[in-house]
């Protein structure tokens, strides 16, 4: 059975222009839709495939390439097969389509990504924030926010003096490389001895 | 934002006042909030409020190695930690291809298992203590320790096992462990009848659980539900069996359906799942001693690893539902996105939000906590 | 840290006195109710120490659910910056003598998520802190551990830090509206009852206070709303 | 299925009541106090000072930003050994007890403890930030819990395999026997570097391996070849015979094979155009000229850096090479097959092709003296080497066939035929002993179609000089090599041809004092056969060019030029680098010549300003 | 009787009933914590909370209500101790009766619905309303019980009521003598004391401890020296009007520990009724028994 499922999903789709299918695994297939035709491919895959499960909706932020990747993940409980559905918006203005009207658990997603990414979906029921509602800064999930460097503006840290540090600094030492030069982002191997 | 011929709702003509569950309230497992909107007794709305628990972890995963990574998985849902860290393994193994040995595969089954018993122990205490019942989450968390006891022999950690990387599992399992284990299978199994007694015959817990937040098939699908909640309307549909990792696809074991959707249709689910798990554990530890070899496939130096170019979209079934991690690479030494889908996602806020409406306030809790909804995995 | 550094226990000269000030202090480190909130992931070991295993109703601690019946508030890892206004409205709720115990890495330096946007890092930044307990998360045996040394702390008359919030409520409040924006305010009136506790020390008021009182919004009765009160508004 | 309690089971009353029973059962509860943790627990840190060697490697793989690293003056400190004075310390309000530090640790040094209570009051809190040692956080003792073990190691402790010539294939050939790494085992064996930078501290000439490798691994030769520039010239030699003390010092060599730096440089080296190269080595050069004029005498490796260096600078620079080509010891020192003259020359090419003078067949003191150079030139270096043989001067040592390793190696290198006897000794246990052993073991399977070649060292297996490679390899091509033997003298047949060589079996080496003073087992006496001895003990410079008057203005210090840290000679004008001041080694050599053209910069420069 | 002695047992009463009852407070969490399978709580646990509780430095008062309704219950159930019989000390239990203590009963209640009632807290407010649903109730069988008692002795005055079941051994006793009202009033007890599967009104999990929400520090210290009364009282009435009352203190005790002992034991093993469950469940069985008990007792 699972060699089979992928060829119903091309058939099915060889109508939607701009709509590539192409088997992964097992048990995934990827489509590769257009912003235009997805709601056409959804809505085939659920009423003509038994596709009724929309499992998530992944965002991914291409910045350089200044698009918004989304993914929608369908489970076809007759099938047993999950097939990803991608489309790429433009980053900017960041504005798609709602398929709540499709899939009920859209809502839950799309309110997600809209207050992770700034990605409006037009139609969605409730697009008030959810979890950020006490944070007033960009979209934190955008490749451009630089969290780290959020944080490192907002905290302090707690300076530790213990007694042994302060032993070892009379002596001469102390601390010689601090834990935020050894991370991979901020690495910089030139100039060990410095 | 609103359809054009929006009406302000009309109030019935009575009185109603809200009241907030939460964040801080016995009432709602973890650290979360739902205002709810009561007539009388009646909710009338509920709205959930989340974010309480949110620690960003999509975001801090983008910034961090593919090992380091490992540390952090586990956090997302704290009461059933080991799906997380083998869900997020197996995503980096289906990207680059490694491949687990046998004897790891079969280790991370008993985790999985052992975890989902403790899950469930854990969930029979909290639905009973909606209820006001508090013995049972006395004896299960009890019960569940000695299950941390194993843990902590095994991977050296109680709660955070982090004994799943990607390539399979740190260690092999210490000498005599699974005859202990084994033994406490055995107990835990003798103490079911005592449960059975105080909690799944006790007539006062049927009458307050049956036909209360009832959802039918149709619903369920079409607010994604998932995991025994779905189980508890009739659709035995279980990622184990239906989407099969691991080694579930040699293993004997039942999937546990109900018919009627109400809470005490998802805790006998549960009920019985908790034997299948059993029944699962007991087939590993039979198997284990046959199956030699490494218990991990050789993972390049942690600090020069580049995940090869690749996506993958790993489900495993938890303690709560179907668990799964949406991992992207570059190819780079660290995820370029990875998104967690938790069950509890769904369950606890769109799902809870309808199943509350229009039920009792004395049953808000229960309806929670029948759901197993796990506030950390909404928030990330 | 300690800029007022608080006295042990004043030692009052009438040993009758003292004796009744020795019993209450023992009476408060013998019972010690909890406030049951789970604010991070640590509280996963809060039922265990809670439960039959490792019971801590053997020293006379039990979970409480309001913050009026509390006395201990144990923040239990990670404060995401949404909780801890929660936390701090909690904390100023609860009846004085109260103490705080910070459990796991987060309270104390970020933990590991001091990378992430969502959480606070340092707890003593915003809230005085009692106790700390190592681990992440501790076991139920060193949470024990850590309530048995409160207390001893408090039975010797030192785990009085509920008094620098009041002596020193200028410097936390710069904290919290560092944090949550200069609008921050919660309807406790801190400096009304430092002056009511004689707990008015210098830096009860600063230039925090300030800000806050030009901001403060007198607080709104709790309404239950009928009806015909909407149809009103509306 | 459905479960065995019924749906519709409404349960009974009374059963909730059969739990009264426990009322007759004793409590679970356990005693007050810690448990004992489990055997595998992940409690608190302890590290074992005497393991631990400072690589960071734990601050590293820990992205809670938990560790960091403390000097601790008093330590043992030495970058040629790979150990430093640095220990970690570990701040508890992070830390996530995951123990990948433990997993990673190159040494096992740390580990987790069955620790695992701590508590403090609020003005206590730097207790929080700990400095495991092997005593444990609060000074008791407690058993260790979570620890290094095979299963949980993270690090790969083999090397890949480097493709070799098979013994039978090469010992008739003088081919390069080491193939190099492909582009996948170049990965491979760069993604084993944890970038603790130890091999940069011992690195004579402090080379960025960390750099490199770490391009290497991104798959970006390019960078890594520019890595490799900022500091080393000779990389295509380095890549090939370079001592590698960074190898030596390397944290993974700890528990496992080191990582292959040098083959890794090589590969990099090998992997880009040379055209390309050239381009990296020119950038950076100044475009401004200095106007100044610097002599070098010696077109070793020393002498070239120097050049490249300062040519880089903006002077003009001229280079004498008494023979025909530039390389010095590394063209006629090191056989073919383990350094193809092509390569050598890729280096040279590229320094030459900035704009070096080069002129060769210019012995200095013959065709041009020291005078004329001083007055010509603003700096002089003298980059001599070594090329003289040491004779041991044993008895019958000034036969016509006890030849002098070097001066055979030179002759073979520059292309001379050589007829070499069926059976040769060679007296020495250095790598130039197993060069020209080697070297004259293929001459004598192209020549005769058997090896016939011992080599007697002084000292023991046990305290070789040689690299344990270079020994294997000349065992594996069929020359014998026998330790700890004395050469007494050269046995000299009636006939007047050479008969072979008389040992001693060799107690010590060395007195109480260290010094040298070889003791000797007369009863254990061998006479070795050989139609040719070989003497391979040591070299010289040869210092005969300076003239007299320069000899005596310079100062010496026992035999060699006494010069600075920055090889400054006790002359303004003069600087002396290179193994005739620091002994035999490419990479030494290398660093010398850097430090030499620093310095001659820093001169011209302050000359100018002032 | 002299008027000293009176007072003294008017002072008395009430303290040994406080004591008593911090004792059963203390058995109450002892009894879960053995069925719960853990150790439980120090033996003098009640009385460290109540001190530690009066003596905490913030006493948040919601206005005059909020204090006067503790007031008023525990002062309504100190009135209560001098008037239920112990032995050796009758203080105005003669006076009393029956009848008048079933009224003072009503009114710990009453007070603390006027206390809670100014907290202005919608969990309270709840609770509440439940409170005084579950004592319409518990009242109905409640007052049959006692009306069956009395019909059965004839009489509404304890102190008489005690002298007869004691006269004629344990076969007069009423759990002897009327079997069913007894049974009735055990269903009682254990919807007055407010425990499972008839606890409503404090549900922590529904309604965040319902009445108890806004209370701290000597409110809710008063609550605890409320709630040991309450069970004091409790346990007295019961062994009063069915098991004789005490003989000595020695029995006495016995017996009201074991009275109280059932329904505490009850509770840890149910979960609660929904409130009109509780309603239809307290006002059928019960009341069912009672009436037979009545018939019982009145032929």
């Amino acid at each position: 059975m699972n060699g089979e499922v992928g060829r119903p999903i091309s058939r099915l789709l060889a109508d939607v222009d701009g709509a590539r299918c192409e088997r992964k695994g097992d048990r995934r297939v990827r489509i590769d839709a257009t912003p235009e035709n997805l709601p056409a491919v959804l809505e085939l895959l659920k009423g003509r495939a038994g596709y009724l499960h929309l499992s998530a909706i992944t965002c991914i932020d291409w910045m350089d390439d200044g698009e918004f990747e989304l993914i929608y993940h369908l489970w076809s409980y007759e099938d047993r097969n999950l097939v990803s559905a991608h489309i790429r918006i433009p980053r900017e203005p960041g504005v798609y389509l709602s398929v709540y009207d499709l899939f009920e658990p859209a809502g839950f997603f799309e309110r997600d990504i809209h207050e992770m990414y700034g990605v409006f979906f037009e139609g969605s029921p409730d697009q008030e924030k959810f979890i950020l509602t006490e944070w007033n800064g960009p979209p934190p999930m955008r490749k451009d926010f630089d969290a780290e460097g959020w944080v490192q503006g907002t905290f302090q840290w707690e300076d530790y003096r213990p007694e042994w540090l302060q032993e070892i600094e009379e002596k001469g030492g102390g601390i010689a490389i601090k834990p935020e030069q050894a991370r991979a982002n901020t690495r910089k191997i030139r100039g060990w001895k410095q | 934002m609103r359809p054009e011929n929006y009406q302000a709702q009309s109030h019935p003509p009575s009185h109603e006042y809200e009241l907030n569950f939460g964040p801080n309230h016995p009432g709602i497992e973890g650290n979360y909030a739902l205002q709810v909107r009561l007539h009388g007794d009646t909710v009338v709305s509920a709205h959930a409020d989340g974010g309480y628990l949110h620690r960003g972890f999509e975001k801090l995963m983008e910034g961090r190695l593919w090992i380091q990574n490992i540390a952090l998985v586990p956090r997302i849902c704290v009461p059933d930690p080991v799906p997380m860290e083998v869900c997020y393994s197996l995503a980096i193994e289906d990207i680059s291809g490694l491949q687990v040995p046998e004897r790891a595969k079969w280790l991370r089954v008993l985790q999985l298992e052992l975890s989902r018993i403790a899950a469930h122990l854990f969930y029979f205490g909290g639905h009973a203590a909606t209820t006001g019942m508090y013995s049972p989450s006395f004896w299960g968390v009890a019960d569940r320790d000695l299950i941390l006891d194993r843990f902590e022999e095994l991977s050296g950690g109680r709660v955070y096992h982090i004994f799943n990387i990607p390539g399979g599992v740190r260690r092999d399992i210490p000498e005599g462990f699974l005859g202990r284990v084994s033994a406490l299978l055995d107990y835990l199994e003798a103490r079911l009848p005592e449960y059975d007694d105080l909690l799944f015959r006790n007539q006062v817990f049927v009458r307050r659980s049956k036909g209360v937040g009832v959802i039918d098939q149709q619903q369920a699908l079409a607010w994604g539900v998932t995991g025994p909640n779905l189980r508890a309307t009739g659709l035995g549909f279980d990622v184990r069996r239906d989407d099969p990792y691991l080694i579930y696809n040699q293993l004997d074991f039942e999937i546990p359906t109900e018919d009627s959707g109400c809470c005490w249709a998802r805790t006998l689910v549960r009920r019985s799942e908790l034997q299948q798990s059993i029944r699962i554990c007991r087939q590993v530890i039979a198997a284990l001693p046959d199956i030699g070899g490494p218990v991990r496939a050789p993972i390049p130096n942690p600090l020069a690893w580049n995940v090869p170019v690749g996506e993958s979209y790993t489900r495993v079934e938890s303690s709560k539902g179907e668990l799964a991690y949406y991992v992207l690479s570059t190819g780079g030494e660290k995820p370029y996105r990875v998104h967690v889908r938790g069950p509890s996602a769904m369950h606890a806020v769109q799902v809870l939000e309808k199943m509350v409406t229009g039920g009792r306030l004395e049953d808000v809790a229960q309806i929670m906590f029948s759901l197993d909804a796990c506030p950390p995995e909404v928030d990330r | 840290m300690n800029d007022f550094p608080l006295p042990v226990r004043a030692e009052r000269s009438n040993p009758l006195a003292r004796v009744f000030d020795e019993l209450i202090d023992f009476c408060r480190a013998r019972s010690m109710f909890m406030l049951h909130y789970c604010t991070g992931c640590g509280a996963i070991e809060l039922p265990p120490a809670m439960t039959s295993r490792f019971d801590m109703e053997r020293l006379g601690i039990q979970p409480m659910v309001t913050p009026r019946q509390a006395d201990i508030l144990l923040i239990t890892g990670y404060v995401s910056i949404k909780t801890l206004k929660r936390v701090i409205l909690t904390y100023e709720q609860m009846g004085s003598p109260k103490y705080v115990i910070g459990i796991c890495s987060c309270t104390v330096n970020g933990g590991m998520y001091w990378q992430s946007y969502a959480t606070a890092k340092k707890l003593n930044e915003y809230l005085p802190v009692d106790v700390y307990i190592a681990g992440c998360m501790p076991r139920p045996e060193a949470v024990i551990e850590g309530l048995r040394k409160l207390m001893g702390e408090i039975k010797a008359g030192r785990a009085n830090s509920w008094e620098r919030y009041f002596r020193e409520y200028d410097r936390y409040l710069a904290a919290q509206q560092n944090l949550f924006g200069p609008n921050w305010q919660t309807p406790t009136d801190i400096i009304g009852e430092a002056r009511d506790y004689q707990l008015y020390g210098p830096g009860t008021e600063g230039r925090h206070t300030e800000l806050l009182q030009q901001h403060q919004v007198p607080l709104q009765p709790l309404r239950m709303t009928l009806h015909s009160d909407v149809e009103k508004s509306s | 299925m459905s479960s065995d309690i019924d749906y519709k089971d409404a349960g009974s009353i009374l059963a909730p009541l059969k739990n009264l029973r426990f009322f007759a059962r004793e409590p679970v509860t356990e005693p007050l106090g810690p448990r004992p943790a489990a055997e595998n627990y992940r409690g608190f840190h302890v590290n074992d000072w005497e393991l631990c060697i400072g690589c960071s490697t734990c601050q590293k793989v820990c992205d809670n930003a938990a560790i960091s690293m403390i000097h601790i003056p008093g330590l043992p400190n030495d970058p040629v050994k790979g150990v430093r004075d640095h220990r970690p310390a570990i701040d508890y309000g992070r830390c996530c007890w995951c123990g990948l530090c433990v997993d990673i640790c190159p040494t096992g040094s740390i580990s987790l403890t069955r620790e695992y209570v701590h508590t403090c009051t609020e003005p206590e809190l730097d207790s929080y930030f700990v400095l495991p040692d092997p005593n444990g956080m609060h000074k008791t003792h407690f058993p260790k819990g979570w620890s290094k073990t095979e299963q949980n190691d993270l690090l790969d402790h083999d090397r890949q395999p480097m493709a070799e010539m098979a013994p039978e294939a090469r010992i008739g050939d003088f081919a390069e026997i080491v193939a190099g790494y492909t582009d996948q085992q170049a990965l491979l064996e760069a993604s084993r570097c944890v970038q603790c930078g130890m091999c940069h501290d011992a690195c004579p000439t402090q080379m960025h391996a960390p750099d490199y490798i770490r391009a290497i691994w991104q798959g970006n030769v390019e960078l890594a070849v520019e890595e490799i520039y900022r500091t080393n010239p000779f990389a295509h030699v380095c890549g090939r015979v370079c001592t590698h003390k960074c190898e030596d010092a390397c944290s993974i060599g700890r528990r496992g094979t080191p990582v292959a730096i040098r083959w890794l440089k090589r590969y990099a080296m090998d992997a880009l155009a040379p055209a390309k190269v050239k381009k990296i080595a020119a950038k950076g050069k100044s475009r401004k000229k200095s106007g100044r004029k610097i002599a070098i005498v010696g077109a070793g490796p020393a002498g070239m850096t120097a050049a490249f260096d300062l040519i880089k600078q903006g002077h003009a620079v001229t280079v004498f090479e008494a023979l025909d080509q530039a390389g010095g010891m590394t063209r006629y020192g090191i056989p073919y097959y383990r350094l193809p003259s092509e390569s050598l020359q890729r280096d040279i090419d590229i320094i030459v092709s900035l704009g070096v003078e080069m002129r060769y067949r210019t012995r200095v003191g013959v065709d041009v003296s020291m005078a004329e150079l001083e007055q010509e030139y603003d700096a002089v270096v003298l980059a001599l080497g070594l090329q003289l043989g040491r004779s041991t001067r044993i008895p019958g040592s000034d036969h016509v066939q006890v030849r002098a390793a070097v001066d055979l190696l030179r002759r073979i290198a520059a292309g001379e035929s050589l007829a070499v006897p069926d059976k040769v000794v060679v007296i020495g246990g250095g790598n130039v002993a197993m060069d020209i052993a080697r070297t004259l073991a293929r001459l004598q399977k192209q020549q005769h179609g058997v090896v016939g070649m011992t080599v007697c060292a002084l000292e023991d297996f046990a305290h070789f000089l040689a690299d344990p490679e270079e020994v294997r390899e000349s065992g594996e091509e069929g020359i014998e090599i026998i330790d700890a033997r004395g050469p007494r003298h050269c046995v000299v047949n009636d006939d007047g041809t050479l008969g072979g060589l008389c040992t001693w079996k060799v107690l010590s080496i060395f007195d109480e004092q260290h010094r040298f003073a070889p003791k000797f087992d007369e009863s254990d006496e061998r006479i070795h056969e050989a139609g040719m001895v070989v003497e391979s003990i040591g070299q010289m410079t040869d210092t005969g060019l300076l003239g007299d008057e320069l000899t005596e203005a310079l100062e010496w210090n026992r035999g060699r030029m006494k010069v600075d840290a920055f090889g400054r000679t006790s002359l303004p004008w003069l600087w002396a680098a290179g193994d005739c001041v620091n002994g035999p080694d490419v990479v030494h050599a290398v660093a010398d010549g850097h430090r030499v053209a620093t310095s001659i910069n820093e001169y011209l420069t302050q000359e100018v300003a002032a | 009787m002299s008027t000293t002695h009176l007072l003294i047992e008017l002072v008395l009463m009430p303290l040994v009933a406080f004591v008593v009852g911090l004792a059963m407070l203390l058995m109450l969490r002892k009894i879960g914590a053995r069925l719960q399978r853990r150790v439980g709580p120090p033996l003098l646990q009640p009385l460290f909370d109540v001190i530690k509780l009066y003596s905490k430095r913030t006493q948040v008062s919601h206005g005059l209500l909020h204090e006067a309704g503790i007031v008023v219950a525990v002062g309504a159930y100190v009135a209560i101790e001098t008037l239920v019989p112990v032995p050796g000390m009758n203080g105005i239990a003669e006076k009393g009766g029956l009848i008048l203590l079933s009224y003072l009963m009503m009114v710990p209640s009453l007070g603390l619905a006027l206390g809670v009632g100014q907290c202005a807290n919608p969990n309270g407010s709840i609770g509440l309303s439940r409170a005084m649903t579950a004592m319409l109730a518990y009242d109905i069988p409640f007052m049959l019980v006692v009306f069956g008692v009395a019909w059965q002795f004839q009489t509404t005055n304890l102190v008489e009521l005690v002298a007869v079941q004691q006269a004629g051994g344990i076969a007069t006793w009423g759990i002897v003598e009327n079997p069913l009202l007894a049974i009735a009033g055990l269903f009682g007890l254990q919807a007055m004391l407010g425990k499972q599967p008839f606890e409503i009104y404090v549900a922590p999990a529904e309604i965040a401890t319902g009445p108890m929400v806004e209370m701290g520090g000597k409110f809710l210290g008063g609550l605890f020296v409320m709630q040991s009364f309450q069970f004091y009282t409790a346990g007295v009435l019961y062994t009063t009007m069915f098991l004789g009352g005490g003989e000595n203190w020695f029995t006495f005790l016995i017996k009201i520990f074991v009275v109280v002992a059932i329904p505490l034991s009850v509770a840890f093993m149910f979960p609660r009724y929904r409130t009109e469950d509780m309603v239809r469940l307290v006002w059928k069985w019960p009341v069912i028994l009672a009436l037979l008990g009545l018939v019982v007792a009145v032929q």
